[in-house]
């Protein structure tokens, strides 16, 4: 390795002239150095950062899984794999340039495609910032599984997870986050705050869910005869579990590595992540247990993963009471929101509407109100209009792909394949071929 | 009294179990069977190779009942069952000497 | 994301000043950018340490999932999760402060309740301690619902486990570790050796599962007619094993971690760390082997936990070479403790007692013995009583509070629910509905 | 832990010397602070790295268990454990000497065994560099149990997979990176380019798995009596994925980390292991796609691990655009590879060959290939030369070997074992007690 | 000879078991089977639905015998299985007109 | 006509159903059964604990058939199940007086 240590010492110049001191250093040559090693830190969290959120698709894939039922397992894995792996190619090609190109209007980037900004012996900067940036494109795109199992077609879905990461999500993200590299986006401009992606990651997800679930429609069998939702067990709750413990790890890449720089504040980002989490579970524990009677393993699971997603937006500005506030609200709200798409007919097997969704805007609802440095009504006007932005944008271009996929190569599997099972039609395999499952229970 | 084994397709169960209680049938035993017949099992691929599932999943309904109440129940799971597919399956009849309810110590008609 | 780091550099007023900074550098100015950026990577270290200590919340959960029954499955996850949510509140509102508040007894801290410490502005490390801080806290108090699986009221569980995050394992923590803070605890005022938490955190938690498991009484079918005990066997054991992986890789974070501090002195940390539970994998594979006749996955994978409690005191004052020693010992050590805990009629479903309890006293006197500066009879002497000191208040006061929760809301599910199962019974679900399980073989 | 943090100051002499500092800084002292922090980031990152790396193992452990039979999974597990339980011991005692040591021959090292190049007060970077190399050999003998898997006797496992480590990878690994520490290797003389190793780690276990596939024979009914191949399904597809996941994840250690220096060079490698990863995925799906008319999962999973395999060697000298081509034909050279070793009747149940073996190989030219710096007839020949070293090298001696553990104590199960499964035969136990596995479809 | 079906409570199995072998049964066939009668199933609740597990899981065990012993093991088996409770099960008896054993090919009573 | 229930060892079922298919049987319904006679389970051992496995896998074969065909098929059973071990298993015969196709309504022969 070391011999390539040297060609590399070439391509990182910068680095170069710092270590190759063997001169007498000077006060400046010293700052120079100094600003160098910081920089170097600055590299390493934001790609370890990026490397936890990489790992959140796994929590996403377990999640997912867990939820739904044995015989979509092989289907559901595949899609959580490849929505990740055709992403980063279309970010790269075409995704990063329009989230973070140069952009005249400032309604999304024209140039850095296929990574073109990067030049061997140039600033590698944006190889890392790019590095980060994927693995947020790749949540926002997988979300939209979850809400859509057990019914759609893999090859609709491959096409759609890929328009997600090459054109809705960048879009909005240049609107939001454009200026974090060469962009500058029209709602950043208005202060608009939401530090992690509350709404630009995950109601971006939820609502694009939302509109996909809504044109699918419900499983067969998700409600009966008298029109009440019925229940389809997930799976597998052992691996739903460890998806949200893995989730929960990865937000510590998600949310804190959002500074892009090893500094001191990723202190309070950290507390403030964990206790939004641990209140999102108390309180939809509790609720569940009041509603039902019993503490609800999905909801609870559920409740963890929505205060999650309600404090990214401030995990920046709010204190760490206030995060147990934005967590405890969204403990409550993830249950109550589950139970009301489950009534008015819309098919969320997973509840990602819910948890990415709703509770990404009210996250970024609360990054106004609990700001640290004290509130103002433009504050939360500018949320609120970052907010319906997402939502307008999000499920509205969302609802016009799904009809036209559906319109030509069809959305969803046949009655016949969704009874059989996804795995063994779509993919012609079984996921757990030695062990006896029932058929009946949930065929 | 009958028993009555019928091998069905799994997503049948209900239709039938909800036909048998209305005519009055009040319990019967299920079990997961594989089974074997004019309906061909799929392809699998593994890895490349192949792989023929024989066996397709079924489901089969012990019931014993009142000789006299034989046909009907026959009857009413034939209806229920019936997919007119391939692979419905079949209904048996067999005699039973003795039937016992453990709990109580009931015998014959009482039993079930 | 850049617009709110503004923000956040004022916070961190430190940083700022040093970054502000066009005006022409000193030697001063640059020490102090120096020791800043230094100060980052600390806060960079023990962070991601304690990302890497909460991934062991999933291990905890994988092993106990999988050492216990399918029809416990729900139950013991939600434990899991739940611990880890109501300790991180309860920690934050209380226990921190028991831990490392000032103390004028040096019995236990009183001023530090809910971060009151950190002022936004002020220096934000109290945050990043504490984030490091109530990882441990909830290691210490899931331990306990390893040993009480499969028979522990959910309500209950819930309760003890909160007292155990927010007095139990604080008051313990303050005499050993108080002056990592505010506080100054007599044990460590008498030199006490437990870098990492040998007996602070897994003789705590190991002890207190004694005590529950003691109250608690064996699990139906534990014990034959004859007296002898009967295998009840754990359910996934790729489950468990993939606990024990992330156990093992959170363990990086635990005990190198514990110097809150990027330093060189992490590197023998981690060699120690990595070879003691490989050893205690081996020796324990081999006891096993030699003891059954054939060699048990469920002791072996117990044998690397054991080495990895073992060296946790030590791992910083013992050599690689000591280390193996340790962990070896562990390793038998645990599988000789299994048997017999199993033969006095406590029944510890996962082996948490001999696993954390006892190797925790082990690792904790093996600090003593091999400490690397060489030992005394006074260090030895030291660290026995840090020992017994941990036994009997941990046994005695965890021993006192079942009773009273068994004397008041109960702590035992009824035979039935038992024999149901909890997931039906507390959960109202069940964790694998399309699989078809065999109801006799372990009901 | 503070108190000992003073031990430590003074073990890390430097460290202590830099930071004793209340005298007036001077621009030399200011030099040697600077460079210190940049070691301590050093440090830092290779031990992440490590953590990360080592984390791979429980990913092995899911990829392998996932894809062979419910009935061997005890076994899989328990191979996996051992071999880097194993392995750590004896790396630490011969295997590092061997690799790493003074080579007077340049055909492999001859002290430095059980660490002995660390003295307490003397510097750490051994231990740093320890822990990250004994993960790699830990790798390199893991890729082995998969392609053996289902029939190989544990007690022979353990015997060669300590083989493995202590010899056969480091005698090649001090060919091309002793001079990493004090060796100096012939293949890197030569200039060898193989930056992480696609076949210093990779092919080498690649090529011993093929021996051993090789030497033990097929599984009962892999191949039908008309000598076709038949397939014998993986049980457990979830856990395969979420190996995949892992060692995905793991590779972010494995390639970056392999610099073992925190500087911005790792940007770069990032983003090349992530996107040859991404395009191998999805050449293999679409190349599974075509043959077999479906997209099959597990060709896909390989594909995955078949780009970051080929991505290893080349990750820090080839460009972004590159890393997605190597990528991409990986993922069609896995499924091609899987396919035609099944036909020429070796059965090797994950497809260790020919992800590690195959594209080790392939990875290994492609950086020769697309070196960012242009590429030479010399540069693609010095390529060929090792990678043809290491297949005559690691093939011959690995085939060698097994046909040795064949003549004496035996290298596979007897057929009632491989029918019955070598959970319940070897290690007496059963990995799903509680679920109804069917017996004959696999048996 | 006679087979005898019975429909028990799973956790009974064991005291069967130990109840046939005392009468000197020396063999039976078990499987996994789900129940249908007046003993009805739970309710679970799953993310807020509802789910009426209508099936309670029972373990069917099968037993040939000679005619001869057929009441006495019938008599072991309501003994064993009982529970007092709702649930506890059936006993069926039908007539078997022969039985062979794979291994030797011996038929009849020497088969079982 | 007659009912068949065969109960056998796993690994021999390929065989039963090649044998059966050759003497023109076609259809069968096959169920995962646990077994416990002569053959002995084995011991397993979990964290040092014994543990008795008393029940061995078995597949039970249902198959109705003509009368007539009856003993051919019983004798390619014995035949292609038999590896000499103990528990090979068992044949039992009963007779059945009725059966159904649930698809066309056929009864008696053509209904199998
Ligand atoms: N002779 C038989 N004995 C027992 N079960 C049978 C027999 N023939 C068919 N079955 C069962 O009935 C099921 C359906 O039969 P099949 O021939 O596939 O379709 P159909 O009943 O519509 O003709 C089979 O899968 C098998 O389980
Ligand atoms: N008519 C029947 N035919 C077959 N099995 C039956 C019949 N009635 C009951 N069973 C079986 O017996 C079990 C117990 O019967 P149930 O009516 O619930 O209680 P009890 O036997 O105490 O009256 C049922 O779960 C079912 O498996
Ligand atoms: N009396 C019986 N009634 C029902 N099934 C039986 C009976 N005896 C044996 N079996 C079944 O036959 C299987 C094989 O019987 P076993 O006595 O073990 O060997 P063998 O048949 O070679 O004597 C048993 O596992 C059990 O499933």
């Amino acid at each position: 390795m070391r011999r390539l240590i040297f060609i590399l010492v070439l391509i990182a110049a910068t680095a170069g002239s710092a270590w190759a001191g063997d001169e007498v250093p000077t006060a400046l040559s010293n700052k120079e150095a100094i600003d160098l090693v910081q920089t170097h830190a600055n590299y390493l969290w934001t790609l370890i950062a990026a490397a936890l959120v990489f790992f959140m698709q796994a929590g996403f894939a377990m999640v997912e899984t867990g939820f739904t039922r044995a015989k979509n397992a092989i289907n559901i894995l595949m899609k959580n794999l490849m929505d990740f792996s055709v992403g980063s190619i279309v970010y790269w090609a075409v995704g990063f340039g329009i989230m973070f190109g140069t952009t005249t209007t400032g309604w999304f980037g024209t140039d850095g495609f296929f990574l073109s900004d990067f030049t061997p012996g140039g600033d590698p900067w944006v190889l890392a910032f790019w590095m980060f940036q994927v693995v947020f494109a790749a949540t926002a795109a997988t979300i939209v599984s979850g809400a859509m199992a057990e019914r759609t077609k893999f090859v609709s879905y491959l096409i759609y997870s890929a328009i997600v990461s090459t054109v809705i999500y960048p879009v909005f993200g240049s609107w939001a986050w454009g200026s974090l590299y060469h962009g500058n986006g029209w709602l950043e401009g208005l202060g608009f705050i939401d530090f992690a992606g509350s709404t630009v990651v995950h109601s971006v997800g939820g609502w694009a869910a939302l509109a996909g679930a809504i044109v699918l429609g419900p499983r067969i069998g998700k409600y009966g005869p008298d029109g009440k939702p019925r229940a389809i067990m997930g799976h597998n709750m052992p691996l739903a579990a460890l998806g949200v413990f893995i989730l929960w790890l990865g937000w510590f890449g998600f949310n804190p590595g959002s500074t892009t720089t090893a500094d001191k504040s990723i202190a309070m980002i950290f507390v403030n992540t964990n206790l939004a989490a641990a209140a999102g579970a108390c309180t939809a524990l509790i609720t569940s247990w009041i509603k039902f009677g019993k503490p609800e393993v999905g909801m609870t699971l559920n409740g963890a993963l929505a205060g999650l997603v309600a404090i990214t937006a401030g995990c920046a500005n709010v204190s760490p009471a206030s995060a147990i506030i934005i967590g405890a609200i969204a403990g409550v709200l993830v249950v109550i929101s589950v139970l009301f798409i489950d009534k008015i007919k819309i098919d969320d097997p997973v509840g990602a509407v819910s948890v990415h969704g709703v509770n990404g805007a009210w996250g970024t609802l609360a990054a106004g109100i609990f700001n640290i440095g004290g509130t103002t009504a433009t504050i939360i006007g500018v949320q609120l209009i970052g907010i319906a932005a997402c939502f307008v944008y999000t499920f509205g271009i969302a609802f016009i792909m799904f009809k036209i996929i559906t319109a030509t190569i069809g959305l969803r599997v046949s009655p016949e394949e969704e009874t059989e099972g996804l795995d063994v039609i779509e993919h012609g395999g079984s996921a757990y071929p030695d062990f006896e499952t029932s058929t009946y229970a949930q065929s | 009294m009958k028993k009555i084994e019928a091998v069905i397709k799994p997503f049948k169960l209900d239709d039938v179990k909800d036909a048998l209680n209305k005519i009055g049938v009040k319990g019967m035993t299920i079990s997961e069977v594989k089974g074997f017949g004019r309906q061909k099992g799929h392809k699998e691929t593994y890895r490349g190779a192949e792989y023929q599932v024989d066996f397709v999943p079924k489901i089969k309904i012990d019931l014993v009942v009142d000789a006299a109440m034989s046909d009907q129940v026959v009857a009413a799971i034939k209806e229920s069952a019936s997919s007119g597919k391939i692979g419905d399956g079949k209904i048996f009849v067999m005699s039973v000497d003795e039937a016992v309810r453990i709990r109580t110590g009931e015998t014959g008609r009482d039993a079930i």
